[in-house]
């Protein structure tokens, strides 16, 4: 399934493909036309993904296949083992978490949960949560602190469920809850945002004493179709909006939002989940080095001034 | 967040303030009030008690002890993004300005509520729908942090569609920034009563105002976390009579109060005596 | 409305009532006969109420018109500010707590709560929680935690409600979390046993490191029509039932479940609330002066001896 | 609790314990098992999965390493409240006594699982319905107490109908002596695992079974606060299907995991590992 501007790189990688087949079945040398096919295949890739607009970014951000929380815990952990339920009226399918080993070190682990297909989707509510998956959230940080583990947060939702029964359970309380739980963490925290990133929703797990972001992933106080239906009248101009949001990994980088951004393989993280996550591997072990030497209060105080800082104004 | 546009219609219904007219009439029970005593009623309907929305400032004349009020707050905002729609960011800003009298929706300051040394923080919902961007997080923070400093309560009034759009993902770092601050008190044993009033979803409701030690709210007011309008589109029905008001967040357990206006000087100050560490 | 065991009284009562009002109307002098017979209803009243059996206390802890959580509140404190929800789900009747001054000290009191009449009992479910009230008793704690105010828990309850909804929304998780987070506080805990004490659904809010015990009430591990149900079949047997389960306030103390029982006046509570209340007063204050000395940790650990005391076996 | 009459009713149905016969049938699918296959599947139902109750004696094999375990409890019951009802208490000792070949309703010591050191506790339902007195809360109060002294992580397998109602008030007291014990494992980081057995209900699922650091429950275990019957005759209407079932906790969010108990052992060690502390 290729998204809209992928189409001429998929266009010609079945140009090339066909014409492999046709030199193989008939012998015919074709080998100075594939490289030169193949050379050119590069530079398109090149020049379509090194100069994604961040609606592209918004749309690769959300691709089919693209690896939910629980592909990357399995890609990057070993040994997990899910715990459920918020103790108190259900277990969201939305929020995913557990114990595991990251490099052989006992970690707690939570994430927003997406479907890799409808049935999923619908079971997951298109990783949507409900106040019982924050509750959860809030469960496993209390666990990571219990056990001085450090916590690792995978952000990937369009945001909290807007429905009643989400507001009849308190999805603005339990948000602002949820917030404040994970700032009291005495234990490194770290967050990445894998893919969507729905205003606080995703917050609600986001703050670590470091935040990472995919390179294709978005992170928004308001995705970008609702911002362009209040501010142009029209969800189509959703594009515009993204690119008002400044809602790109390195509009993050810049704001001081996020503090590293983890590469994606050329086409997204889907197009090759390995290199993946080996990706985030790398990334999240360097974190977690970095705030290794902190002790628990400094580790809340390196928080504090990590959030502290961000916002501009003029005195 | 979604809800400046909501703001923009509520405004005309809910809000008398530049009203030149000498009488008022109230948007529920039709009755004709003669403005002075509706000003005298802090805009509470004598004849229903309808409570239509009330100033900032009068907010702050509400709640503070006489001549205690000094006002700390006073940043300006910037456009850190070079945000544009329809119009430029820096020009909504100017003219929402104009519009509130002041550089930004919030006021604030030390004062004592009941003789207890507090920090009051007032939203001011004539600005911008009371949204909240970096110098509403910013003051938020600083009269916090200031509050702990100095050993005083602290008490903000919230009224706010949500996080402000053209501030994006820095205006979303303040309910962060915001509730970490709030940790600053608990060290400390000072207490934190937070007000909601019509309206308050999205952000605010989400970060500090759902956080506080005691959570009062005034009757009849929306507040919630996805704007009714949003929540109406996911699931395409019609929302039951009373969600997401105040009286219908006591039942679900999310307010300890709903309290008339018109008592809630008295109620803050038992709240905050009751709650101020002793000598 | 006289219970059983109260009639001959009434009667006396009323006979000697009837006897001042020809007295009066018709200016025979009848008080020879009226000292006899007051003589005689103190004699009576005596022997009715210094040999009460258990289960004639049971009845009195239930009788009408026993002062309620909220009539002892009011009773005992100043500027009661109740308090309500559990952030969660719902605000529930049966348990009431909030802020208030006891004898000029603030302190935060959570109470079971009873209607007063049927329209009142209804919405308070008579006094029997649902999980939502027991969360509200622990956000209660945690004020009390959180401001170093002494945490005062009123007693008064057939028992947690045994439904549907109640199970589904984690009842017996509820009442462990609730005895756990009442055991961990750092202030000064006294619970009262006001009139009922009915099993778990008691314990979620007796934790003190004190607990005081109404002359009349009753505290049991079962009631004695389920305890008579189960073991001879017949709901009719309490009586035999209440015995059996020592369950009265002296036995308690005998057992050392209870460290003080506070007098009623003759008759019960409801008879003479003022004096109900002066009782519980003088007692409450020299059992708060007893713990005041204690610092956080000491007040934790001597909670935990007192409970870690209990039971009796053969080593 | 409540629930002795439901153990009488019960046992006939679960429990394969004292059947001479070589071979077993199946409550659930009526197949007909070889009684040794049986022992070695563990009391699962080799045909359907069904779970059929397991001695403490075997709990104990299935979940401690080979030859570790060593035995700490051994208290006996006395009878502090002289209770009678149709039979003397200590009558009533003396048979459950002699069925269960223990003194009293709980089995527990020191080992290793999956190579953690531990301590392992172990209702027998065999005694009275599991149910929980002085002892059995003295037993478990020293268990994990002597985890907290010695760097042990708690494994408690519970399985009862509640506290014992011949010993009253002190039964109810052994609920908060066992939640309030608990204390001294989170102090040094130490795990606890609850495990969750048909059936489990009242004081003990209202105590120390409830608050666990993960809690796993068996297939199609009956788990509540309130026994069946009584809700029944509360509500006057029918349960809905499964309800108070491992699945419809898990589905409510109170347990981690519906765990078969052929898988007991690895994921009870893998949740050990996981959470001891690291030297
Ligand atoms: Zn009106
Ligand atoms: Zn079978």
């Amino acid at each position: 399934m290729a998204l809209e501007f992928e189409k001429p790189i998929s266009e010609l990688e079945a140009k090339i493909a066909e014409l492999e087949g046709f030199a193989a079945s008939s012998g015919v040398d074709l080998s100075g036309e594939l490289s030169v096919l193949r050379e050119r295949l590069l530079r398109l890739k090149g020049d379509t993904f090194d100069n994604l607009s961040r609606w592209e970014r918004v749309q690769l951000a959300r691709a089919p296949g693209r690896p939910t929380s629980l592909d990357v815990i399995n890609g990057i952990t070993s040994d997990f083992l899910e715990l459920s339920g918020d103790r108190a009226y259900s277990d969201d399918a939305a929020v995913v978490g557990g114990l595991a080993y990251f490099e052989g070190e006992p970690v707690v682990v939570v994430g927003h949960q997406k479907g890799r297909d409808t049935k999923e989707n619908i079971l997951r509510n298109f990783g949507m949560p409900h106040p019982e998956g924050y509750r959860k959230a809030m469960r496993l940080m209390d666990l990571a602190d219990r056990f001085a583990r450090p916590f690792i947060a995978l952000i990937d939702t369009p945001g909290a469920y807007p429905g009643i029964s989400a507001e009849e359970r308190g999805q603005a309380w339990v948000i602002a809850q949820s917030i404040q739980r994970m700032a009291r963490l005495r234990v490194p925290a770290v967050a990445i945002i894998l893919g969507e990133g729905g205003s606080g929703g995703a917050l609600a797990i986001g703050v670590g004493n470091r935040v990472l972001i995919m390179e294709n992933a978005w992170y928004s106080v308001i995705s970008p179709e609702s911002c362009a239906a209040i501010l142009w009248r029209e969800a189509k101009e959703a594009a515009k909006a993204a690119e008002a949001l400044k809602l790109s990994a390195k509009d993050l980088l810049e704001l001081g939002v996020v503090d590293r951004i983890i590469p994606e393989p050329g086409g997204g993280a889907h197009r090759d989940p390995k290199i993946t996550f080996a990706n985030i591997k790398y990334a999240l072990h360097q974190t977690l080095s970095e705030l290794k030497p902190l002790g628990p209060e400094a580790l809340f105080e390196d928080r504090y001034r990590r959030f502290r800082g961000l916002g501009r104004f003029q005195e | 967040m979604a809800l400046e546009r909501l703001f923009r219609r509520r405004r005309a219904q809910g809000e008398a303030r530049d009203v030149p007219e000498l009488w008022v009439k109230c948007p529920k029970c039709d009755a004709q009030i003669y403005k002075k005593d509706l000003e005298a009623n802090w805009y509470v309907c004598p004849k229903c008690g309808h409570h239509m929305r009330l100033s900032a400032d009068k907010r702050v004349e509400l709640l503070s002890d006489t001549g205690s009020f000094q006002q700390t707050t006073g940043l300006k905002p910037i456009d850190p993004l070079n945000f544009s729609d329809t119009e430029p960011y820096p020009k909504r800003l100017e003219r929402y300005q104009r519009e509130a009298k002041r550089p930004d929706a919030i006021v604030g300051g030390r004062c004592t509520i009941g003789s207890v040394p507090s920090v009051l923080l007032v939203m001011d919902y004539a600005f911008a729908g009371g949204s909240m961007g970096s110098v509403v997080g910013e003051e938020l923070t600083r009269g916090i942090e200031s509050a702990a400093n100095e050993n005083r309560g602290v008490v903000i009034v919230s009224v706010s569609g949500g996080a402000r759009m053209q501030e994006a993902a820095l205006s979303l770092m303040q309910m962060a920034k915001t509730t970490l601050a709030l940790d600053r008190l608990w060290v400390k044993r000072l207490p934190y009563i937070s007000i909601l009033t019509d309206p308050t979803t999205g952000g605010v409701t989400a970060s500090f105002a759902a956080i506080a030690d005691v959570i009062l709210a005034e009757p009849e007011a929306l507040i919630g976390f996805a704007g009714p309008r949003v929540i109406k589109q996911t699931i395409r029905q019609d929302l039951p009579e009373g969600f997401q008001r105040s009286e219908f967040l006591l039942k679900h357990g999310m307010v300890d109060k709903v309290v008339d206006r018109r008592q809630l000087k008295d109620t803050v100050s038992d709240v905050l005596k009751l709650l101020y560490p002793r000598d």
